[in-house]
């Protein structure tokens, strides 16, 4: 047993870091989150310049053919500098929806485009406030396509296609919808996170095609949301960290009362809190990314392990940070804000704290 | 003990309901005006009819009225849809300083002003390198004939765009230990070289300013107590910040316990409304025994006030307590929504964004006014009576004090 | 509206805590705790004499006729020293149970007893695990008296009688049930708590009287456990102060690193978080007072909330007190274990946390 | 990263487990015995056939194994029901410290019969004015020729009652700061003038002792590290403590969330098993997040330490996250089984008593080794880098440090 990175594993970390800290820096975040550009587009293609995007697709569909150890590393480290692009909507969700259930015709045309970055794709299943999986989808298949909305899409508005649950009769199946095609109205909406572009989708007879089996599109929704917990949990790390590094900081420059407020227990103990927590969750997001790397009978398990880990470290870290930061903390012109917001977006985007404890629960049954 | 009103209470519950019902404005009344024109508006309505400060003298504008009078009026004017934020630091705080330390004739002059709206006040305490220590303001005052001229920069100041006067504590002498060099004024805000830049929140808000004080003239007729006493003058101010009762926090505009059960009976959780699910009634329950606590804390403490008791620091518990808990009611309504949770959006949000609102504001709750920590201090020092932490700028003058790793 | 005790109920809680003081010190506890008796039949016999067991029965029936508030000021003066004696099952428990349910026979005949302290009563709804009301009742009545075993009945071995749920056909009723007659055996045993004492109830054929209505017996218990919790609560807030001022008197006396812990935020925020939560569950507990002593029908809404704010204030002053206490605190010669234990007892005895959490989430309901 | 075992590891597993298979000692073997002999017998027999103290060299009684070979066989060991316990102090704490500052010829002499189980070790640190200030102990040593005479007294010292050895850290020089005026030694704790009384728990066990020393003499020759050097021999001590891997607390007599879901399953609420309930399951995994995050920790600090890397502060979240997690876990049990928690028996208690057992040792667990507070400084501090605590006693010369209100 070896619970480690490999050497080459940890110098793509160093590589990413280092070209992350130069090309990311949080005012490269804070533009986005101010103007109306949906990612950096500029970030975005040296992103895919330098394979990202390819990492764990096969080779004989044109990516590197890594394990997802090398994505996890990556996810870390996007995860650390908040980065605004749609890597997660179309790394995490949309190719691995392709990767898992796509027919060979399917990977054989979006895989190599998703892995050269030609092409974006999105994630799409809430149709209504509350948990997708149990509410009642409303977008269905019929002879003229599919009709009815998306909400709350992640990169749905820049994104060249989506991933969509839909009901055909009684059965609800993925369907893979080009966006730039007819039938598909793009309407972006305001988000407690503008560094990353959300919109919804409204399908009025739009082409789609059927993603695996008939019928299974909310086993296969789960099967993509545990591969992608790994994902975001590890973003959620990489974050955590940040806001640790960010209050620490702070806190050993600030004065009060003749000392560095990090003197005091009620400071330390807090960011030691932190610390505990961005621990956990890494350490569990390790046995995620070994899971998810070796496609383990216990992925279902870890992934919600790391996922509630990773919201509940990432939520902490980021309220802490501003805490710690005292009133500069909550003003708009500190960066702290972009954690906090990023935080609450992972939080919510592939379901929430209460429905993975459940999955936890269930999994840790399972295996009872 | 008793909950319901004595037969006097339920006579003045009475008279005031039904001047309310009579006299709050039908919103064509504020057709066309701001905020802050409806917010002056109505306390002039109120003023005119005695309704204004109901505990301040009737001299200085009020109605001389009992602690349980003014929360009935508060209770009463809070059923309709009429917004006094504008003046709770003139009402609460300027005002309450002035009657305890500025002269009559003063006291005459502004304080029927600031009770019937026509003039808003704001507090100038605290300042960018001070924070939670509030005392370590550095904003200072040098002697000139019969004025002060004064010269710094305040922050986290409510309201100061739209304020005619201000209370303002500032630094008269650096050379000796901090508490002691201090000095209390106020001031007209239209002085020249006070400059007002509103601060954005997190939250798109800009309540709070930055106020910039370049040479600007202040008489030392306007100076409350005695030079170097700012600090027994501030602390006026600060008690008299403890004494707004309450806590409920009862507002459309406020996450509490209402809203979350109407969210909750409404919300799909695994096929059934969220509210039925066990860990939502775990966290329903403990928020509310926070928010019933903190409203009887409340009534416990206007039972006090109304015995002739002054507020104490036990109050502070309101904010501790409540501040983190709306962070925490936002935090778990918003993964509740899921995915509908990133919207804001006033048209498509759920409660018209109030919990995406309440996410981004709950980090200021928990700092503004005193940050959590420093509520908890003043729980374990001043009610608990356990030992000040270490104090390391202890009787050492002012200048002296380490303000940085490289001072 | 007046949120205050009256001067006389003052006066009584001055009496009552200067009578206890004197009669009920730690070293009373301790002896209870490490004796086989299983009350103190000393301080019993002086309460009773007090006319405490009097307080809320009314004159008719041997009372003094006086309100709940003053049987919350005597609850709380009970808690504070962790009173080893039957107060709350026969009064708090048992003789509400005659009070509210009873016939006009059953009251003239217990509550005159019950006033005088010449009975203690008891109240037995447990069989196995788990919250009573929703586990099966195997205790039962037929042509031959009632038989089953009801468990962890508090002062069951000393108590004269109990008010037993049991069933008869299908349905779950309340009986009054004289433990001196035959079909009754009584089995000591230990518990968490050893300062209040225990028994499992073996029924054989024991004569048993229905007490109140046929098929009621949950609803009953429901509305007597309501009733007990706003009780129940200001004990717990009684003994959480005791906590608090045991915590913050040995964090004084304490020095490390020169000076006392007290000094240190770690331990002023602790003391301050049980303030908090002291000062919470004694407001809700207030408004519980008041609901109780009024008959208010807010009552289920209020004794949850008293309820729920006394188990967490409790559990928590008392886990705090021994952790500001280090070392000495979790050692057998300290006084920190009585607070502990009894704060757990308290918190199990008529249903946990979790089922006051869902009681008051449907009476918030219900209020809504 | 793998988490299976190598080709190596395999056939390393395969030899313990055909072992432990093999020599496990049947319960008739044991019979007759007391714990202390049942623990004795199966270490000897361990150490008979080259199975303890796997990472010892072999001259001193071990095998020259990696960690990861240790931590395999601690894992085979685990699934049988033999109980090493006895041996924790002087297999992890005192063995390495010999190693680490005794002589060769010393541990050629001792630390065979540490690895037999033949002489048992304990630890003499703490002091009851000491605490969480462990360097502020009092117990003295004063040189008499070879020899130095030991007075004072030593607290919370697991298995004093059956030790024939001890590691002690005494004050030689009471006039210099605190830590500059300590000394090691070992000593034989048969030594006239060594009393040892047991400190009864409020859980009801005696595992910890009060040590008296009554001019107890210790050779010189026993000393470990230079005179006043005791401080930074401890440290040696206390950095093996920390080296123990793992925080998963799979044993059954632990509450863990193994338990937890075999109770839930179990326990009605509301008419269905209670991990059907919400909150149950929201309290069970975050705890199982906590307890899977701790065992994965010790797995990486495994893979650093099977690297050479000497484990760190960073281990010190294994107490900090357990033990109040424990306290947790219990009390949320007995909440659940409502009445029938009161009950503490063997056999009238739902698993033989260990929610009850929980509840009670949990608070000793929060303590010993470290309170909860002192592990957050500890990671503040040594993780985090951030400042010590303001240290009133710092440089003062011992006898001069306030030790109460009145001194």
């Amino acid at each position: 047993m070896n619970f480690e990175f490999s050497d080459e594993q940890n110098m793509l970390r160093e590589q990413a870091g280092a070209f992350l800290r130069d090309n990311c820096s949080m005012s490269v975040v804070r533009n986005i989150l101010t103007s109306d550009e949906p990612f950096d587009r500029g970030l975005w293609q040296k992103i895919v310049e330098m394979g990202w995007t390819a990492t764990a697709i096969p080779e004989q569909y044109g990516g590197l053919g890594l394990s997802y150890l090398e994505l996890c590393v990556i996810a870390e480290e996007l995860g650390r500098v908040v980065a605004p692009v749609p890597f997660s909507s179309s790394v995490y969700l949309a190719t691995e929806a392709v990767l898992v259930y796509g027919s060979e015709e399917q990977k054989g045309k979006w895989l190599p485009m998703l892995a050269e970055g030609s092409v974006i794709g999105c994630f799409a299943t809430a149709e209504q406030a509350g948990h997708a999986a149990s509410n009642k989808t409303g977008c269905s298949v019929g002879a003229n396509g599919l009709s009815g909305t998306k909400i709350a899409v992640v990169d749905g508005d820049l994104a060249d296609f989506a991933i969509v649950t839909a009901s055909e009769g009684d059965s609800v199946s993925q369907y893979l919808v080009d966006l730039n095609g007819s039938g598909v109205e793009r309407q972006t909406v305001d988000t407690i996170d503008p560094s990353r572009s959300h919109a919804n989708l409204v399908f009025s007879g739009a082409d789609a095609t059927l993603l695996g089996n008939a019928g299974a599109g909310w086993d296969q929704v789960a099967v993509i949301h545990d591969r992608a917990a790994v994902l975001f949990a590890w973003e959620q790390v990489g974050g955590s960290k940040t806001a640790l590094d960010m209050a620490k900081d702070y806190a050993m420059e600030r004065y009060a009362f003749g000392r560095p407020i990090a003197g005091y227990q009620a400071i330390k103990h807090k960011l030691a809190n932190i610390y505990v927590k961005t621990t956990l969750a890494e350490s569990n997001s390790y046995y995620g990314a070994w899971a998810l790397s070796t496609n383990a009978p216990e992925l279902p398990l870890a992934a919600a392990t790391a996922r509630v880990a990773g919201i509940q470290a990432y939520h902490f870290a980021t309220a802490e940070n501003i805490q710690t930061h005292g009133g500069m903390g909550f003003t708009w012109e500190f960066d702290c804000q972009f954690l906090y917001r990023r935080a609450k977006l992972l939080a919510m985007t592939i379901g929430g704290e209460l429905t993975w404890q459940k999955k936890l629960v269930a999994a840790l049954r399972t295996a009872a | 003990m008793d909950f319901n009103d004595t037969a006097a209470e339920a006579e003045f519950r009475a008279e005031v309901s039904t001047w309310l019902e009579a006299n709050v404005p039908a919103e064509k009344e504020f057709a066309g005006m701001t905020p802050l024109e409806r917010a002056k508006f109505w306390q002039k309505r109120k003023y005119d009819a005695g309704w204004a400060c109901l505990r301040w003298p009737k001299e200085f504008g009020g109605r001389d009225a009992s602690v349980v009078e003014q929360v009935i009026f508060n209770e009463e004017e809070a059923k309709h849809d009429v917004e006094p934020a504008v003046f709770a630091i003139g009402h609460g705080m300027c005002g309450p300083t002035m009657i305890a330390w500025a002269t009559d004739e003063q006291n005459r002059r502004y304080m029927p002003k600031i009770a019937s709206g026509e003039e808003v006040w704001c507090q100038l305490f605290s300042e960018p390198a001070g924070g939670s220590d509030l005392a370590a303001l550095r904003t200072s005052a040098v002697r000139d004939g019969d004025d002060w001229i004064v010269n710094g920069q305040k922050i986290w100041t409510s309201g100061a765009q739209h304020s005619d006067y201000g209370i303002l504590v500032v630094r008269t002498d650096p050379t000796v230990p901090k508490h002691q060099g201090l000095s209390y004024f106020f001031l007209d805000m239209k002085s020249p070289g006070v400059e007002v830049k509103p601060i954005k929140q997190i939250s798109g808000d800009a309540g709070f300013n930055e106020v910039y004080f370049t040479d600007v003239r202040i008489p030392d007729a306007q100076r409350l107590g005695a030079v170097g006493q700012g600090w027994q003058v501030a602390l006026t101010t600060l008690m008299n910040e403890r004494a707004s009762i309450g806590g409920g926090g009862s507002g459309r505009g406020i996450v509490n316990c209402t809203r979350l059960v109407e969210l909750f009976e409404k919300v799909n959780l695994d096929g059934s409304a969220a509210i039925e699910d066990g860990a939502v009634q775990a966290k329903l329950a403990d928020w509310y025994v926070k928010e019933a606590g903190l409203k009887f804390v409340g009534y416990r403490s206007m039972s006090a006030m109304s015995r002739g008791d002054v507020p104490g620091p036990e109050n502070s518990i309101g904010k501790l307590v409540a501040a983190p808990m709306r962070q925490e009611m936002s935090t778990f309504a918003l993964d509740l929504l899921e995915g509908a949770g990133a919207i804001w959006d006033k048209e498509l949000s759920e409660a018209a964004g109030l919990y995406q609102m309440g996410y981004m504001a709950a980090p200021g709750g928990r700092i503004a006014g005193g940050t959590d920590e420093i509520m908890a201090n003043i729980i374990a020092e001043r009610v608990l009576g356990l030992p000040q932490d270490v104090r390391l700028d202890k009787g050492i003058p002012f200048t002296e004090v380490p303000t940085s790793a490289s001072s």
